[in-house]
């Protein structure tokens, strides 16, 4: 097989992953925004309950 | 539906804990185990529940007329000094987990998980793994393993021990319900349980005082 | 009530990893367009560089291969220095350092394995053969997965932050293993060339486009790390919040 | 039944044991290997299946002595015992749980091994299809020696002693199988239908004798 | 610290059989690998000393997982935490007797496997030398992993596969130094110098690891 | 001696369980914690033990005139909910290996063997495997432990679970014995334990009342 193969398929493969890796650390991110996010918007109605003044930060 | 007991004898090892144990429950009706350290109380129980083969004498749960009869473990909940739930289960998976695996007997009906959770008092915790819960909340859990599965037979060993006092009355309650719609129980206890009614056998290890009624 | 209040500035203690929060959100877009830059630049450069007499075009899987190689050494040493901070001065942030970086380790690893493997074929004529450098990196390998699933395995996350740093302390044996494998056992591999004490002996053709892509590589290991920790801080909040919620809820239906 | 398998499972996945592990375990194990016999590829394809098949012995018995054990300490064991479905029907899903839990994935995972140990394609899958249809014999097995440990609260010995022998049969038909895949002279039916009637004679015996041994360990 | 050292050894004799299952594991592996690489005497003594060491390692790390989680399970883990007694100390002991109950048997066992495997005299004495001063040493790195395995609930083979890659140093001396005890060119001592310097190591870094990890996982 | 323990706090996975806890027992004083289930009891007893690191706070046994002081876990005995007895072992080894790995500190005395088992009131059966023995025969056993090996404070939760009634005054006859000789006992319980002349200390969950005296 000729040299070039070997090589195409190297960075591709590590392309791959490291896009792979990015993509994953990214959506992660964004799940936990929206988690966050949808926390918040309970944690306001929570609020209005007395002992619950502020949960977290 | 009655709980017979006969001539019960139980061995430990080499040991006769205790023989010629008779009793029959009826329907509403509860028997309470006393009686001091060793003398065979939890023994007694686990025969009953079918977990120790009696050295004489068998248990047996009639029904109607007396023809029809089961082994009283298959129509019993068992509460031992161990809870039966694992600890790195959340309290959900564990109750889910025995109302599917012990199923009702007889068309009883039972209790939702977060109805028979509200019950024992813990109704927004049962997302925590049961390892992360105290003493006392794991019991009343495992209490509430008697109520997402029906059995009309309820067996306990000591089980208000790490119990607070609002625990107490909520058992005492629970055993009311029960009894009120025809279930039976027989309880081994060293503290008072709050059931009035309740008929007593004093354990005497390997002496043996006839039953007791108790208005 | 003034309990809940003490719970409440106990909560505020994360302050620190709030501050870290902000900083990383100004750093980060920085960061994130000068990792794209050198890769450009390096990726530029080692597909226009000359190729080697000996082995051909085939050097140019050095430009991955090296770097990442490099990484996977890195990044477990970036895990052994967080897994101290948490031994000695527990700090949270030390914690979600390592645990963060366990993922990235093992996906740099397997870089190296993967692009190793590619060159051995042409070079060595076998994918893979059981010498001490190529073993070692396994084991580096199976490490970060142990670590991942260790982490896994554990809901506590201060407990499970604790009992890892121990294991990644002792595995850091694994390491000097790796990097010396080659000087203590003859094997197939090649020994150093650029990181040793009395200089590269590589041909400065090679070794420029191997600078920044290496450059490349461990930026993109801190943006990434960076980016982990943050999503990282943010599970944790979640869960926090999620269980005090839990409780105040449990706590109103029994008062 | 369903639920009980289900929880066998979330429990081995939970608490770090689970398909990952396993495999994990399985390479570690074989990346081993090659330190020890040295990395000549030919003897590692040689002993490929041996060692394959070894590390599959051991990741069974791992973990599998806690089978009942577990389940006798937190009490769940006596709820268990006094249902009506039949105990041995219990025992049966409790087995194939754990053989989901731990054997499987060894058993998919074992090409990727054979890769390793430089074994051809004929031998990968001889080795993949012997483990597929030899290490449920294991479980059963286990099973019965983890029934007899909880009946012994200091009878270890015992359960060694019953287990090992046991399984040395399993062993030995199945790495027979995947070499007489391999190699020519030697068919690669019997010792193959062997194991399968191994597994078939064990899938009954295990866990009869396992029901047994909880209903006189009880107490 | 004598009472614990004695208490460990009649718990394991008593209760776990860890000598003997331990014996019959190796003593399994020995036999299975002659199926693999056939019957050529030849090859099988020259691979002799790496199986027995493998055998050995394998076998080590059965019920090494449940050395700190028994003490944990009746609440005897909580006592030994609070004592003055140095924790490196006390679970230096425990590794000692766990050594003597599981890995001693097994270094006595080995001349007897190695005469299965039709190794001469020289080189089954080295791999008893090697054994008897290598093995510690897994034990104590087994006695971190053990620590660690705690905190999990079931532990298991993640331990195995915490504890397994720190092994390899191990197994890499220990086999070499058996190979050169019988091969003319290379030199014993080096290796032998060099596997007696790991278990010296292994015997402080372990315990001391476990010992933090047993104090971090404690709650 | 006093045991100080000084703004104590305590998580438990990621949640506060109490904080701001502070309280001083001089020798001969006995402190009662109360409180519902899952209020924190054994999580102080536990702080107190140093098996749990505090949040914030510390917990010292002081000596003398207050310049000497040393780690409470190490001149306490903690009794949890478990026996930290071997099942596979009889009673008088495991009693035996207590005695022999824990010692005693500070040249304090302790029982023998048999006498301990005396004391417990169960002096026949010593040779037996822990295994075979009662729940409350076990946890009388457990308390055995504390006599055999000197240790001036004793931490002990939930101690009389499982105990019947004469056990009960039994276990009030060594706390006060112990107390008498200059003892400190620091107890979780729901049950009245027969201390009349303890401090009592409410846990509250996330709350924390103050001390009060009962005489
Ligand atoms: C799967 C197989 C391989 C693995 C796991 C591997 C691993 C590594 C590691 C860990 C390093 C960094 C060492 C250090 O910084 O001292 C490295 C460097 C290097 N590798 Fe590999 N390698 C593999 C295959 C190959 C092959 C086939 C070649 C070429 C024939 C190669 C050539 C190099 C070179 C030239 C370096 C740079 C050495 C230096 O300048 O420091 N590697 N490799
Ligand atoms: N291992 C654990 N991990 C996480 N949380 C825990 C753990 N153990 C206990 N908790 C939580 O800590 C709180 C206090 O528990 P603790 O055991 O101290 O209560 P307690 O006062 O002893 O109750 P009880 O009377 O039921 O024994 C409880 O809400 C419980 O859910
Ligand atoms: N597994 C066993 N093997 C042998 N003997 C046992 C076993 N379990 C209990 N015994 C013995 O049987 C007798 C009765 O024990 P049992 O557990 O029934 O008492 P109990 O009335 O429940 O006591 P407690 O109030 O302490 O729970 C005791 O003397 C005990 O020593
Ligand atoms: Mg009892
Ligand atoms: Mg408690």
């Amino acid at each position: 097989m000729s040299h070039a193969f070997y090589i195409y398929l190297s960075y591709g493969v590590s392309g791959l992953i490291v896009l792979a890796l990015i993509a994953w650390v990214w959506l992660d991110g964004r799940a936990r925004q929206t988690e966050l996010k949808a926390l918040e918007a309970a944690g306001i109605r929570r609020r209005s309950a007395p002992p619950a003044s502020g949960a977290g930060e | 539906m009655r709980l017979i007991a006969e001539d019960l004898a139980a061995r430990r090892g080499e040991d006769l804990i205790f023989s010629g144990v008779s009793f029959t429950l009826a329907a509403g009706e509860a028997l309470v185990l006393i009686g001091r350290n060793g003398s065979g109380k939890s023994t007694l129980l686990r025969v009953v529940a079918g977990l120790l083969r009696p050295e004489a004498g068998r248990v047996e749960a009639v029904f109607g007329d007396g023809r029809e009869s089961r082994p009283a473990r298959e129509v019993s909940h068992y509460l031992g000094h161990r809870n039966a739930m694992k600890q790195e289960l959340t309290v959900v998976e564990n109750l889910t987990f025995w109302r599917d695996f012990l199923g009702d007997v007889q068309g009883g009906v039972s209790l939702s998980i977060d109805e028979a959770a509200e019950t024992v008092g813990l109704g927004g915790i049962t997302h925590l793994p049961f390892g992360y819960l105290s003493a006392g909340q794991q019991r009343r859990f495992a209490m509430a393993k008697l109520l997402v599965a029906h059995r009309p037979v309820w067996i306990l060993d000591e089980p208000t021990a790490a119990l607070d006092a609002s625990a107490d009355q909520m058992f005492a309650g629970l055993v009311h319900t029960h009894l009120s719609k025809g279930g039976i129980v027989i309880a081994a206890t060293h503290q008072p349980l709050g059931l009035n009614d309740a008929k007593t056998l004093v354990m005497k290890g390997f002496e043996y005082r006839e039953m007791e009624e108790m208005a | 009530m003034n309990t809940m209040s003490l719970a409440l500035s106990k909560f505020s203690e994360l302050a620190n990893p709030t501050r870290f929060l902000a900083l990383t959100a100004r750093i980060l877009p920085w960061l994130a367009g000068l990792t794209a830059l050198l890769f450009a630049v390096g990726l530029y450069m080692s597909f226009t560089t000359e190729g080697d007499y000996q082995q051909g075009e085939t050097v140019r899987i050095m430009y991955v291969h090296v770097p990442a190689a490099w990484l996977s050494m890195m990044c477990y040493s970036v895990m052994a220095i967080s897994a101290i901070g948490t031994l000695v001065w527990r700090h949270p942030l030390a914690d979600v350092s390592h645990k963060a970086a366990a993922p990235l380790g093992a996906a740099f690893t397997l870089i190296a394995l993967i692009t190793g493997s590619l060159w051995g074929k042409p070079m060595w004529g076998t994918w893979w053969v059981w010498d001490a450098r190529l073993t070692s990196v396994f084991v580096l390998f199976l490490m970060y997965l142990g670590l991942i699933a260790l982490n896994r395995a554990m809901d506590d996350a201060p407990k499970a932050a604790r009992l890892s740093s121990v294991l990644i302390l002792v595995g850091f044996v694994n390491i000097p293993i790796i990097k010396f494998s080659v000087e203590w056992w003859n094997t197939l591999h090649q020994p150093a060339s650029v990181m040793r004490l009395d200089g590269p002996t590589i041909d400065p053709e090679f070794l420029w486009p191997l600078l920044v892509m290496a450059i490349a590589f461990t930026l993109l290991f801190f943006t990434l790390h960076l980016m982990a920790m943050r999503n990282e801080i943010w599970r944790r909040r979640i869960a926090t919040q999620r269980r005090l919620a839990a409780r105040l809820a449990g706590r109103e239906v029994s008062a | 039944m369903m639920s009980l398998f289900l929880r066998d499972l979330k429990l081995s996945v939970r608490a770090g044991g689970g398909a990952l592990i396993g495999v994990l375990f399985f390479m570690t194990v074989v990346a081993v290997i090659p330190f020890g016999v040295g990395p000549d590829l030919n003897l590692l394809s040689r002993i490929g299946p041996a060692i394959v098949w070894i590390g599959a012995l051991l990741a069974a018995l791992l973990g599998l002595d806690r089978l009942f054990q577990a389940e006798r300490d937190d009490g769940s064991l006596d709820l268990i015992l006094m249902q009506e479905t039949p105990l041995v029907l219990t025992v049966f899903v409790k087995c194939l749980a754990h053989w989901v839990a731990t054997s499987l994935p060894l058993v998919i995972a074992s090409p990727l091994l054979g890769l390793f140990m430089n074994m051809n394609e004929v031998a990968i899958g001889a080795v993949m299809l012997t483990l597929l249809v030899g290490s449920p014999a294991i479980t059963f097995i286990g099973a019965a020696g983890a029934a007899v440990a909880v009946a012994l609260p200091r009878g270890g010995l015992l359960v060694s002693i019953l287990v090992l022998p046991l399984a040395i049969p399993v062993l030995i038909f199945g790495v027979s199988a995947s070499y007489a895949a391999v190699e020519d002279p030697a068919p690669f039916l019997p010792p193959f239908l062997f194991l399968i009637a191994i597994t078939l004679f064990f899938a009954v015996i295990g866990p009869l004798a396992a029901a047994l041994a909880l209903r006189s360990a009880s107490d």
